[in-house]
């Protein structure tokens, strides 16, 4: 009976979003924020990739709250998932293809997580990006070897310095008397690696972060995971 | 500081006094010392209770959110204020002798009890002095909550019963805050003077709307018809003193309030033209009608008692239709009667109160079932409680005929027989049932477990003789109280009774109580004379009785005291049908189901299903619209 | 623009109602939590959509050529910070499922539900609040009206 | 006044390094957090009377609006700031197995309440909100029982649909104006909002943030999480958490949305949470799903205030809300010691005589009994309800009368047991020190503002009119045009 009238909500929320799509005008409307930005970033920011200088520079503090978010789910998680207990049964180690296959693919992981991260700045990609194949490096080898956990504490300690350095870099400009995240640094040449101020350290500590954070929950997930 | 600012203060000093003292025996006499001095503030303020000052203000004032609250004391709060204080200070006097000890005894905090009692003095007196709408709300919820604190104070079963009255009285006050707001749309503030500005202006919905609410919200301390159901019972388990003090003073706040909303304010005669579907019935007739079924539903339940508190209490409630019944005629006759008819029934109800108590503190019970006989062994008390009788069935020589008497006239003149018929069928009832308990209590068989029974003590009896005193002499030079009433009546703009020290002077028949009562005092003497002079009775053992021809011992059981007046009850028995009860029981079972349905839908199986059905139908009024 | 703009808006759409029927119709909680986000992908499909122009290139410089017509890169960094937060979010979520399956041994919400209340009555000391029992208002009224 | 961003990177950034300070000390892992909310609540107060004249706007990273992210701090927002970082301050989650993570989530709860208040960004505000949200759902779950699993993780579904169809409003605003500065968008919605679009935006971001806002019918989640989450915890979500999330909405209609039907839509939803909530109090028989379903009913009246067109709905609703503010947390602490059947609590005030008398004065607040604060709130949404001649407001008016008549009946029947003597049953045990004298503070502060209700109703008028004054949050934010 739910279900029959869930599904009928649906239907009329279907015409309900039909019936407000066609009165959308598309197209007329400039993004002001984002025209303004366009022709503003190349002198402000100085990184070649506009989107990082949104992601970082002008709506940074966007990207703190959601490093906060990714580091409250992990400790919320933890929360959750509690201690494991010290005698638990842990998941056999995975094959012999598996492990030499993680043992490969964990360097090379690593390096091109780095690189996504610190090219951030000038082509697509960034601390994100970068984080989440770092994390998948860390991952992998726990995939194979499950009876050798992380250390929980070098990933807390990473990602509880990584974030408070990104506050920390914003806290710095307000010492000069601006305002919180105000960009750093000589913004260098356009398109340089080394360029757009502390945005690459900003990215840096984002990727650790992310990496450290999302490791850190899978690492939690799947080590609880074995408990029973 | 004002006069006012004095007596306020002292007041509000009396309750932190008191609850410092703490739950000693010294605390009641404090209480009583303190009210006594209250009284003497009071009675130096006089100038109110006899026209000579019009108001008295207090220098305390505020300005909360842009709305002025100011306190201040005419004619009306002075007479009002006046049965407070003195009701307190008897009822602390009463409360401090031995019934305290056994109070005390009992488990029972007397500190809790005098600072109940001194914080509803206080909230009285604030209510009394309130000079404008808001204060008179906020000195109407203190009241209200005060007399909680007290009704409660009498264990888990009082506790029940003062929930009830906790449930009317603050739903009554949301309906007075909800009249109270429509009257300040209206009128743009909340001054006595803005919204007598705005009467005439206001349609005759709206204000029948208001009426309705203020007659409701304040009606529920009178214990009006419909809401009367919580009283008899909340007062009836509150501590002795306590319900001595309740009974006499505390409905009569509703009184007041409705004294200054509907006469003071609306006036009558905007009542009385205030008509809705029917032209011949207006708010008036509503509102006279309310208090003569008041007063006679009532006077039959108080019949029907069989704890003697309950039966005082359920007088009370009945008692309050006469006066609102007298204000609401508005003559100079009529009102005076109702106003001083608060003052009258306040002293008996008092005695009553008292005298009831003092033997439920010599016997333990106040079941009249279980009582009988009492007169040898409580002489005092009977004295007590018949002069309170006499008052409250409303027979001269004692106060309440005088009120009574003013009252029935002005129905006469007015052409009123339906009315008058109504409140003669209700001093039927009122007669007979006090009757019913002073037979009950003190005439008839003694028990024989009441055979050692003593006097009460004297801390009961001489509150009790002074109040007795009371009552007898202001039925006897009613002049004394008509004074203050007159100035009540001037402050709130009734015309002024013409009264003499005796009574009222008329061509067609007043009354003169100094000749009336003189007259059947010579009455008495005569008879006494003769009773006396003939020397032809013969004193008997109270025990020595017989019936049939039969000698009865104690044990053998010949008064009659269950199925009192079966004849009666017989013809009226039919018309007992609890209807009110199955009314409220109804109306709390259907809260009781609504409560359900909603807690069902507080445990929905999934909670994201509300959230879609709640988006897709404002998305739907928003595109339709 | 109609054409791909209208695909594009339609899945955006059609992702919003496909995660919002997971949501109201499954009654098992991972196919919720999976409701729940592909209802977040579709909104964020509709955010990105928000300022799109059909032919705009990547706001990026690549040697120091400056594109003419550049697309908004503002949606795109939030959407990148939604994305993020769907992620936190479906973490956490993903963990409370385990427990809950640990707890009840069920991932059915009915069930989970029913399990839920009992627990909650148990420990509050009363009977489940299915069961018909009057509150004291009413039976004190009940018993008053016998006595 | 740069200094006003570090309400919210104060505790973020301890709450980072936390468990890195914990392997130093665990004793000043205790106390750095509760520390730090006192620096930041002496921040905040301390910017307090600068905000008299004028709001601020901060401008994050140098950046002007619309470019960059702004923080607006007009008094309103400064205060609901304060009330969450001295809120979570009071209600510092004390006890429960792993309290290192619970003091970093309490810390981030106040950071992000803070930011929520203070934020002039439509996405920023969205951020804030989930960030809110994730940070509640862990402290939910913090007592570990299968019950408090199963009540966060039904929570998380609606309030993750509900957040994700607020974002869909946010992608419909933007796709109409093309910014998501607040101040920006006040001066464009009138002309690019004032139609289907921008309506249904409101009712998307409505309901969305409605959720944390305890709106009906959005609020199913209300009863079962304060039944099971730790009781200071709910005492902040009910306290704290739920006007935050009102003060969103309360922005959005005074800024953007002003169409009459947006007004209506609230009105609506108000008044029948009053209805609701208030029902299913009269019959709760445990003590924390009755003060979680009075909540809902008190937010309703809330609702209702703020749907009063004009400066007046917004002081009314912004008396009642503080007046709230102040009673809910304390009653949750009341609630530590009595949670289940109501029966069980015959007797409570002989072991706990200060615990009962603590109640009676909140319940006597709550339903507007004067001269407790309550009273004025309530007598300031009735007389504005009343003044509007409309016959839905009018309802709304006879709703929360009613509603106050039934909170005092189920109130008061609990406040009357606890002082019944029973000897066959053993009364609840008595409150811990430290609840009871955090509920004292909130008492005596409650007491306190009676006595100070003058100059308090002057400062919170002050604050209202400026929190309704669009043009004043236009004017200071100033947002660049497009050439």
């Amino acid at each position: 009976m739910r279900r029959l009238s869930s599904a009928l909500f649906l239907l009329g929320l279907g015409l309900l979003i039909a019936a407000i799509f066609k009165g959308m005008e598309f197209g007329t409307v400039a993004p002001i924020a984002g025209q303004l930005i366009n022709s503003a970033a190349a002198e402000q920011v100085g990184a070649a990739n506009f989107v990082t200088s949104v992601v970082l520079g002008y709506r940074g503090f966007d990207t703190l709250l959601e490093l906060t978010i990714l580091f409250t789910a992990a400790t919320a998680g933890g929360l959750v998932l509690g201690k494991r207990a010290p005698n638990a049964k842990r998941d056999p180690d995975a094959g012999f293809i598996l492990q030499a296959g993680a043992d490969l693919l964990f360097p090379l992981l690593v390096v091109v997580g780095v690189y996504i991260i610190l090219h951030g700045h000038l082509t697509p990609g960034g601390g994100f990006q970068g984080g989440v194949i770092l994390a998948s490096a860390f991952f992998i080898p726990m995939l194979a070897r499950p009876g050798t956990p992380m250390s929980h504490t070098a990933v807390s300690t990473i990602e509880g310095l990584a974030g408070a350095c990104f506050i920390f870099i914003g806290l710095l400009a307000m010492f000069d008397g601006e305002a919180f995240l105000t960009p750093l640094m000589d913004k260098g040449e356009l398109g340089a690696l080394l360029s757009a101020g502390s945005l690459p350290l900003l990215y840096l500590a984002v990727g650790l972060k992310v990496g450290s954070e999302l490791a850190g929950l899978l690492a939690h997930l799947s080590e609880s995971e074995a408990v029973d | 500081m004002t006069p006012l600012d004095q007596l306020l203060a002292l007041s509000a000093l009396t309750v932190v006094a008191v609850w410092l003292i703490g739950n000693r025996q010294i605390t009641g006499w404090n209480a009583t010392i303190l009210y006594a001095a209250q009284g003497v503030l009071l009675v130096m303020m006089a100038g109110l209770g006899y026209g000579d000052v019009q108001s008295i203000a207090s220098s305390v004032t505020f300005q909360v959110l842009g709305h002025g609250l100011h306190w201040l004391f005419d004619g009306l709060s002075w007479f009002f204020a006046l049965i407070t204080i003195g009701a307190a200070l008897l009822s602390s006097w009463f409360a401090s002798g031995e019934w305290g000890q056994r109070y005390r005894a009992a488990g029972g905090s007397l500190r809790l009890f005098h600072t109940a009692l001194a914080l509803n003095v206080f909230s009285m007196l604030v209510l009394l002095a309130s000079g404008d709408l808001l204060s008179l709300f906020i000195g109407w919820e203190l009241v209200s909550w005060a007399s909680f604190l007290i009704m409660a104070l009498g264990g888990a079963t009082a506790t029940r019963y003062a929930m009830r009255y906790v449930t009317y009285a603050f739903t009554g006050a949301m309906a007075v805050l909800m009249a109270l707001v429509m009257v300040y749309t209206q009128s743009g503030s909340f001054e006595f003077q803005a919204f007598r500005d705005a009467v005439p202006t206001m349609s005759a919905g709206s204000l029948w709307l208001i009426v309705l609410l203020f007659a409701a919200g304040f009606g529920v301390k009178m214990a009006l018809i419909p809401f009367h159901l919580w009283q008899a019972k909340a007062y009836a388990e509150t501590p002795g003193p306590g319900a001595a003090f309740l009974g006499a003073i505390s409905s009569r706040m509703g009184l007041f309030a409705l004294v200054v909303v509907l006469v003071q304010l609306i006036g009558v005669a905007r009542l009385a033209d205030l008509q809705l579907v029917f032209p011949f019935f207006s708010a008036r007739d509503l509102l006279t009608w309310v208090a003569v079924l008041t007063l006679i539903f009532a006077t039959f339940t108080a019949l029907k008692q069989h704890d003697a508190r309950r039966l005082l209490a359920w007088h009370g409630i009945g008692q309050g239709g006469y006066m609102l019944l007298g204000v609401l005629i508005a003559d100079d006759l009529g009102s005076a009667g109702g106003l001083m008819h608060v003052f009258n029934h306040a002293t008996y109800q008092a005695v009553l109160f008292m005298a009831v108590t003092a033997v439920i503190h010599r016997t333990g019970t106040s079941d009249l079932n279980k009582l009988g006989g009492l007169v040898t062994r409580m002489p005092l008390s009977f004295v007590a409680m018949l002069i309170g009788i006499i008052g409250l069935a409303g027979l001269p020589p004692m106060n309440g005929f005088v009120s009574k008497w003013l009252i029935y006239r002005s129905l006469i003149i007015d052409g009123s027989p339906l009315l008058f018929l109504a409140s003669v069928i209700g001093t039927l009832g009122t007669i007979l049932s006090v009757y019913k308990l002073i037979h009950n209590t003190f005439l008839g068989q003694l028990r024989l477990e009441h055979v050692e029974v003593e006097e009460a003590p004297s801390s009961m009896i001489w509150p009790m003789m002074i109040l007795s005193a009371v009552v007898f002499i202001t039925g006897y030079f009613p002049g004394l109280v008509l004074d203050w009433v007159a100035s009540a009546q001037a402050a709130v703009g009734l015309p002024e009774l013409v009264h003499t020290l005796g009574g009222v002077p008329s061509d067609k028949g007043g009354l003169d109580m100094i000749w009336v009562v003189s007259v059947m005092l010579i009455g008495f003497g005569i008879g006494a004379l003769i009773f006396f002079a003939g020397g032809r009775s013969k004193r008997v053992h109270q025990l020595d009785n017989y019936a049939g021809g039969h000698f009865l011992t104690a044990e053998t059981r010949y008064q009659y005291s269950d199925n009192f007046y079966p004849g009666l009850m017989h013809l009226i028995g039919p018309w007992y049908r609890k209807s009110f009860r199955w009314l409220e029981r109804g109306f709390i079972s259907t809260v009781d189901t609504l409560s359900q349905v909603m807690q069902g839908l507080y445990r929905a199986v999934h909670p994201s299903f509300y959230l879609l059905v709640v988006v897709v139908s404002a998305l739907s009024w928003v595109v339709i619209k | 623009m109609l054409d791909t703009g209208l695909v594009l808006y339609s899945a955006a759409f059609g992702l919003i109602l496909i995660g919002i029927a997971g949501i109201v119709l499954s009654a098992h909680l991972v196919r919720i939590i999976f409701g729940v986000a592909l209802l977040e992908a579709g909104a964020n499909l509709l955010l990105l959509l928000a300022t799109w122009r059909e032919g705009a290139s990547a706001p990026i410089i690549v040697a120091g050529r400056v594109p003419e017509f550049m697309a908004d890169p503002v949606p795109q960094a939030l959407v990148l910070t939604a994305i993020v937060i769907g992620v936190g979010i479906l973490a956490l979520a993903l963990s409370l499922a385990l427990r809950v399956q640990r707890a009840y041994g069920t991932l059915d919400m009915h069930e989970v539900r029913q399990r839920m209340e009992q627990e909650i009555a148990d420990q509050a000391g009363i009977d489940m609040p299915a069961s018909s029992h009057a509150p004291a208002a009413v039976q004190a009224a009940r018993q008053e009206g016998s006595a | 006044m740069n200094q006003l961003a570090l309400l919210v990177a104060l505790p973020l950034i301890t709450a980072f390094l936390l468990p890195v300070i914990n392997r130093v000390s665990t004793f000043a892992a205790r106390w750095t957090g509760p520390l730090v909310l006192v620096i930041t609540s002496a921040i905040g107060i301390s910017f307090w009377p600068q905000l008299g004249d004028s709001a601020v706007a901060i401008e994050l990273g140098g950046f002007r609006p619309p470019l960059g992210i702004t923080l607006y701090a007009d008094k309103m927002a400064l205060l609901f700031a304060l009330a969450t970082s001295i809120g979570t301050l009071l209600l510092w989650p004390s006890r429960g197995e792993d309290k290192l993570r619970q003091s970093t989530l309490a810390l981030i709860l106040a950071g992000s309440g803070s930011g929520l208040a203070l934020s002039g960004d439509l996405f920023n505000i969205y951020v804030f909100y989930e960030l809110v949200a994730v940070v509640s759902y862990g402290l939910i779950a913090a007592r570990s029982t299968a019950g408090s699993f199963a009540a966060t993780v039904r929570y998380l579904i609606v309030s993750s649909f509900g957040a994700a169809l607020a974002l869909t409003g946010i992608a419909l605003v933007y796709q109409a104006t093309g910014t998501l500065n607040l101040a920006q968008l006040s001066q464009l919605a009138p002309t690019h909002l004032n139609n289907l679009q921008g309506l249904a935006a409101f009712v998307l971001m409505l309901i969305g943030f409605g959720v944390k806002a305890e709106l009906f019918p959005v609020n199913t989640w209300v009863p079962e999480v304060y039944a099971t989450a730790p009781t200071r915890i709910s005492g902040l979500l009910a306290g704290v958490v739920s006007k935050l999330a009102l003060l969103i909405i309360v922005r959005l209609l005074v800024l953007i949305f002003h169409q009459p039907e947006a007004l209506t839509v609230m009105l609506v939803l108000g008044i029948l949470g009053v209805v609701t909530g208030e029902l299913a109090a009269w019959r709760a028989r445990d003590f924390n799903r009755m003060i979680a379903f009075s909540s809902i009913g008190q937010l309703g009246i809330m609702f209702i205030a703020f749907s009063i067109p004009g400066e007046a709905g917004v002081f009314a609703g912004l008396a009642v809300a503080l007046h709230h503010l102040v009673v809910k947390p304390a009653m949750f602490l009341l609630a530590e010691r009595w949670q289940g059947s109501l029966a069980n609590l015959a007797g409570a005030a002989r072991t706990s005589p200060l615990g009962a008398a603590l109640f009676i004065l909140l319940a006597l607040s709550l339903i507007g009994v004067p001269p407790l604060p309550g009273f004025w709130a309530k007598l300031l949404v009735m007389i504005n309800l009343v003044a509007q001649e409309n016959s839905l407001y009018m309802l709304g008016a006879w709703v929360i009368m009613g509603g106050a008549a039934l909170e005092a009946n189920y109130l008061f029947r609990v406040a009357s047991s606890f002082y019944h003597r029973t000897d066959e049953q053993t009364p609840p045990a008595a409150h811990r020190p430290g609840d009871l004298a955090t509920a004292s503070l909130l008492g005596a502060g409650l007491v306190a503002s009676a006595f100070l209700i003058m100059p308090l109703a002057d400062e919170i008028e002050g604050v209202a009119s400026q929190a309704a004054d669009k043009n004043h949050y236009v004017q200071t934010v100033n947002p660049e045009q497009l050439p």
